[in-house]
């Protein structure tokens, strides 16, 4: 086993558990941090992916902007210190059982596909992804389209979002 | 080897000495709690009430202006890396691109969600 | 080195995380966590999908970041319409919200 | 490759060779070097950070025209181990109904926060720490667990103050980060990489010269995330009492308090590697990598006093006006800068040297200057709005 397996298996499985305590801890702000640990894992996974650039991003937009307006949105939406009550609601084995059933099938769709052990290529030298992201982006031949139509998403969501918690009546 | 594992030392190290710091001043301070010491600190007098208290909604106005913005720049940083090598078409596109968002501070700003009132 | 398979379980594994959190939490900021979960994992597809098929196509890469603008407007509007729900019903229970059941 | 042109690569060697000769595989001694590196590095930084203490101390007195420690050891310098010691004895409470986990968590992850940054600096030509392609973003990526930290500490501490203190502290990181990501972007757009050594390299002209007012605005956006005056109001001792580090006490406290001196010093290093041609100084940093260590620190000491001149000069701003003086006239200026920068750049590409500076001082003149003209035009409204509003007050008397 390499030190590259032994790392990921490390960090796979503590992103793994701190998912699992995002969804079962029944405070609101342990489980806003219980995510941040658990995308701060998915950014250590995109190193491993050779995707630094995509890992920083990773943790400027969701540690940085996300996770901080999630604790915001839920200091904002409650009237004392610490939540009580149950976290989960009646039906909650159904929805494990479902959660179960799309693992298992979705694990079992995966392997009967003949990619699947599929090794790394190795990186061509001189090969810069943020060089390439940015050719991508910008030719007309590439993205130009979504990169100007996420510019508009982002407005649309920013009016929206202005206009639903805000209007005042 | 991957540059990455140097930065991941850089946090393991930026762990250890903060820890071993508080760890050392954890041994050597005196240890004598009780609960007028254990009670929250507000200017000397009674706390008043729990430790907590309603937000303004601004704050999340903020955040939420801040967030998209955020994402807008990070888009923009492979532009401005390749901005050098392309032509006039590539800058106008950066342009267009930022100013569909600053139409949403420009409307954020109108509506008046930017006072702290 | 890392086979492609250990990747894609590891994202199963996370999105179906997520999927309970959605189907299970009461709260309903607690429901967008559980989205915001899926939505990393199908992240953790696409890198992995880039880094092991073509490296020179970037469209992985691309559609990676443009699933953070995604889940940035979907945070954005998501917890807008809950603050909304929270001043008019002074609740964000999700079973509690059921003005449109009948 | 002797000694005095390439220390770090000798004594990595040297260390490479004692740890494989005692029948370590090269692969986990590259690793175990690269670890004492980065600990020697980080110990280095920490005594740094001590001695900032007294540096801040004698420069705040001489600005308020005192003397400063100066009763211990030669120019008070022992004072700042005096301070430690006494950090150190003292009892480390927990108040009432904290989160234990997240209230230790929290100055921890501060000072890592501030500790990370020095991962990608550059200190000489052969000293290039981790030269990572996207290390200008690195930076808004560390300051995110800074932000995050400061959540942390203001909620789990159960105390109303704290819990403001944070909020506040946090509204003001935020937004202050986006103008800062801004104009990142024009040292960007110039040297066409965003890693630090790219950057540097391609300041044969330093780009306070092709740009002065991104690195005003880069100035004024690090000295709101660094919550210092004037932008420290969240810890307002007349109203907050001290923000949200209120309940830390000993050396948890004490982590607060220097990861905030130690990420004032670095951010003067990186106002100096983004504008300031970082450890370039007429070629005396090809003499040797000392040298170039050198001057970079003095080049962050020197952003670091123009920081505190700053602090003990300016007074204290309200929320309200230092949020709407970012979003109402930073930020717009900020993107109206990137978007001039960029036309100009491809504009003058080619051309002469001589002309590229002048054409870029130029539009960046008129920037400062049409902005200047509308912020003068608002507030004149403004101002004859409230004198009429007086009037008629006045009138009804």
């Amino acid at each position: 086993m390499t030190g590259e397996q032994v790392i990921f298996l490390i960090v796979g499985a503590v992103t793994l558990i701190a998912a699992l305590m995002v969804v079962t801890v029944r405070d609101l702000v342990h489980a806003a941090l219980w995510l941040v640990a658990t995308l701060f894992g998915v950014a250590i996974i995109y190193t491993l992916l050779n995707a630094g650039f995509l890992a920083v991003v990773q943790v400027v937009v969701y540690i940085g902007a996300i996770a901080i307006l999630f604790i915001f949105a839920v200091m904002l939406t409650r009237r004392q210190a610490a939540d009580t009550g149950a976290a989960l609601n009646k039906n909650w084995w159904a929805g494990a059982l479902l959660a179960v059933l799309t693992f298992t099938g979705l694990f079992f769709m995966l392997q009967s596909w003949s990619g699947f052990q599929k090794q790394a290529a190795a990186i061509p030298s001189g090969f810069d992804a943020i060089n390439q992201l940015g050719d991508a982006l910008t030719s007309p031949a590439g993205f130009v389209l979504p990169f100007e139509v996420a510019s508009v998403l982002l407005l649309a969501a920013l009016v929206g979002a202005v206009y639903l918690a805000f209007n005042k009546k | 080897m991957n540059e990455w594992l140097y930065v991941g030392l850089f946090f393991i190290v930026g762990l250890i000495i903060p820890v071993g710091a508080i760890g050392v001043g954890w041994l050597l301070g005196p240890k004598k709690p009780n609960p007028i010491k254990q009670s929250t600190y507000e200017c000397g007098i009674e706390p008043v009430g729990e430790g907590w208290v309603q937000f303004k909604a601004q704050y999340y106005i903020f955040a939420l202006v801040f967030l998209v913005f955020d994402v807008e720049t990070v888009f923009l940083f492979p532009w401005a890396v390749k901005l050098g090598q392309l032509g006039m078409f590539a800058v106008v596109e950066g342009i267009v691109f930022i100013l569909i968002l600053v139409a949403g501070l420009v409307y954020t700003w109108r509506k008046g969600m930017l006072e702290w009132a | 080195m890392i086979p492609l398979s250990w990747f894609l379980i590891l994202a199963a594994g996370l999105f179906s995380i997520g999927l309970f959190g959605v189907l299970a939490r009461r709260n309903a900021v607690a429901i967008l966590l559980g989205v915001e979960l899926m939505l990393n994992a199908v992240n953790i597809n696409l890198v992995a999908f880039w880094r092991y098929g073509d490296i020179l196509l970037m469209t992985g890469q691309v559609f990676a970041i443009i699933v953070f603008a995604v889940a940035a407007a979907e945070v954005a509007v998501g917890l807008a319409l809950v603050i909304s729900v929270y001043r008019r019903r002074s609740t964000v229970v999700a079973e509690e919200l059921d003005l449109l059941k009948w | 490759m002797t000694f005095w042109n390439d220390p770090l690569k000798v004594a990595a060697d040297w260390l490479t060779g004692i740890f494989t000769g005692w029948g370590m595989p090269s692969v986990g001694a590259n690793v175990l070097v690269a670890f004492l590196g980065v600990l020697m590095l980080i110990t280095i930084l920490m005594v740094i950070d001590i001695f900032l203490v007294w540096i801040e101390r004698k420069v705040v007195a001489r600005f308020q025209d005192r003397i400063g420690p100066n009763r211990v050891g030669p120019f008070g310098l022992i004072q700042p181990f005096a301070d430690i010691i006494k950090l150190m004895i003292k009892e480390d409470t927990t108040p009432d109904g904290a989160d234990k986990v997240v209230y230790n968590l929290a100055p921890i992850l501060s000072m890592m926060s501030v500790l990370i940054l020095w991962a990608v600096v550059p200190l000489a030509p052969v000293m290039l720490g981790v030269d990572l392609n996207a290390g200008a973003l690195f930076i808004i990526a560390a300051g995110s667990i800074g932000t995050l930290s400061i959540i942390m500490a203001g909620w789990s501490s159960n105390n109303k103050f704290s819990v403001i203190g944070a909020f506040r502290q946090v509204a003001v990181m935020i937004s202050f980060e986006v103008p800062m990501l801004a104009v990142l972007l024009i040292p960007t757009i110039f040297s066409g990489s965003m890693g630090m050594n790219a950057i540097i390299q391609s300041q044969s002209i330093w780009f306070v010269f092709l740009s002065p007012l991104a690195a005003l605005i880069f100035l004024i956006a690090a000295i709101a995330e660094l919550g210092r005056a004037p932008f420290d109001l969240a810890e307002g001792e007349s109203e907050l009492v001290s923000g949200y580090n209120i309940e830390y006490s000993g050396m948890k406290f004490g982590m607060f308090y220097a990861g905030e001196l130690l990420h004032a010093f670095t951010f003067g290093g990186f106002w100096s590697i983004f504008f300031f041609g970082g450890y370039r100084f007429f070629g005396l940093e090809l003499v040797s990598p000392f040298l170039a260590i050198a001057i970079i620190l003095f080049k962050a000491l020197v952003g670091y006093w123009v920081i505190m001149w700053v602090k003990y000069t300016v007074m204290r701003i309200r929320i309200d006006q230092m949020l709407a003086f970012n979003w109402k006239f930073l930020t717009p200026v900020a993107f109206v800068l990137v978007m001039v920068t960029a036309l100009m750049n491809t504009l003058l590409r080619g051309a002469d040297s001589w002309l590229f500076i002048t054409g870029m001082i130029l539009s960046n003149i008129i920037v400062a200057w049409v902005s200047m003209e509308i912020v003068r035009s608002v507030s004149k409204q403004e101002r004859e709005r409230v004198e009429g509003v007086q009037q008629v007050a006045e009138a009804h008397h």
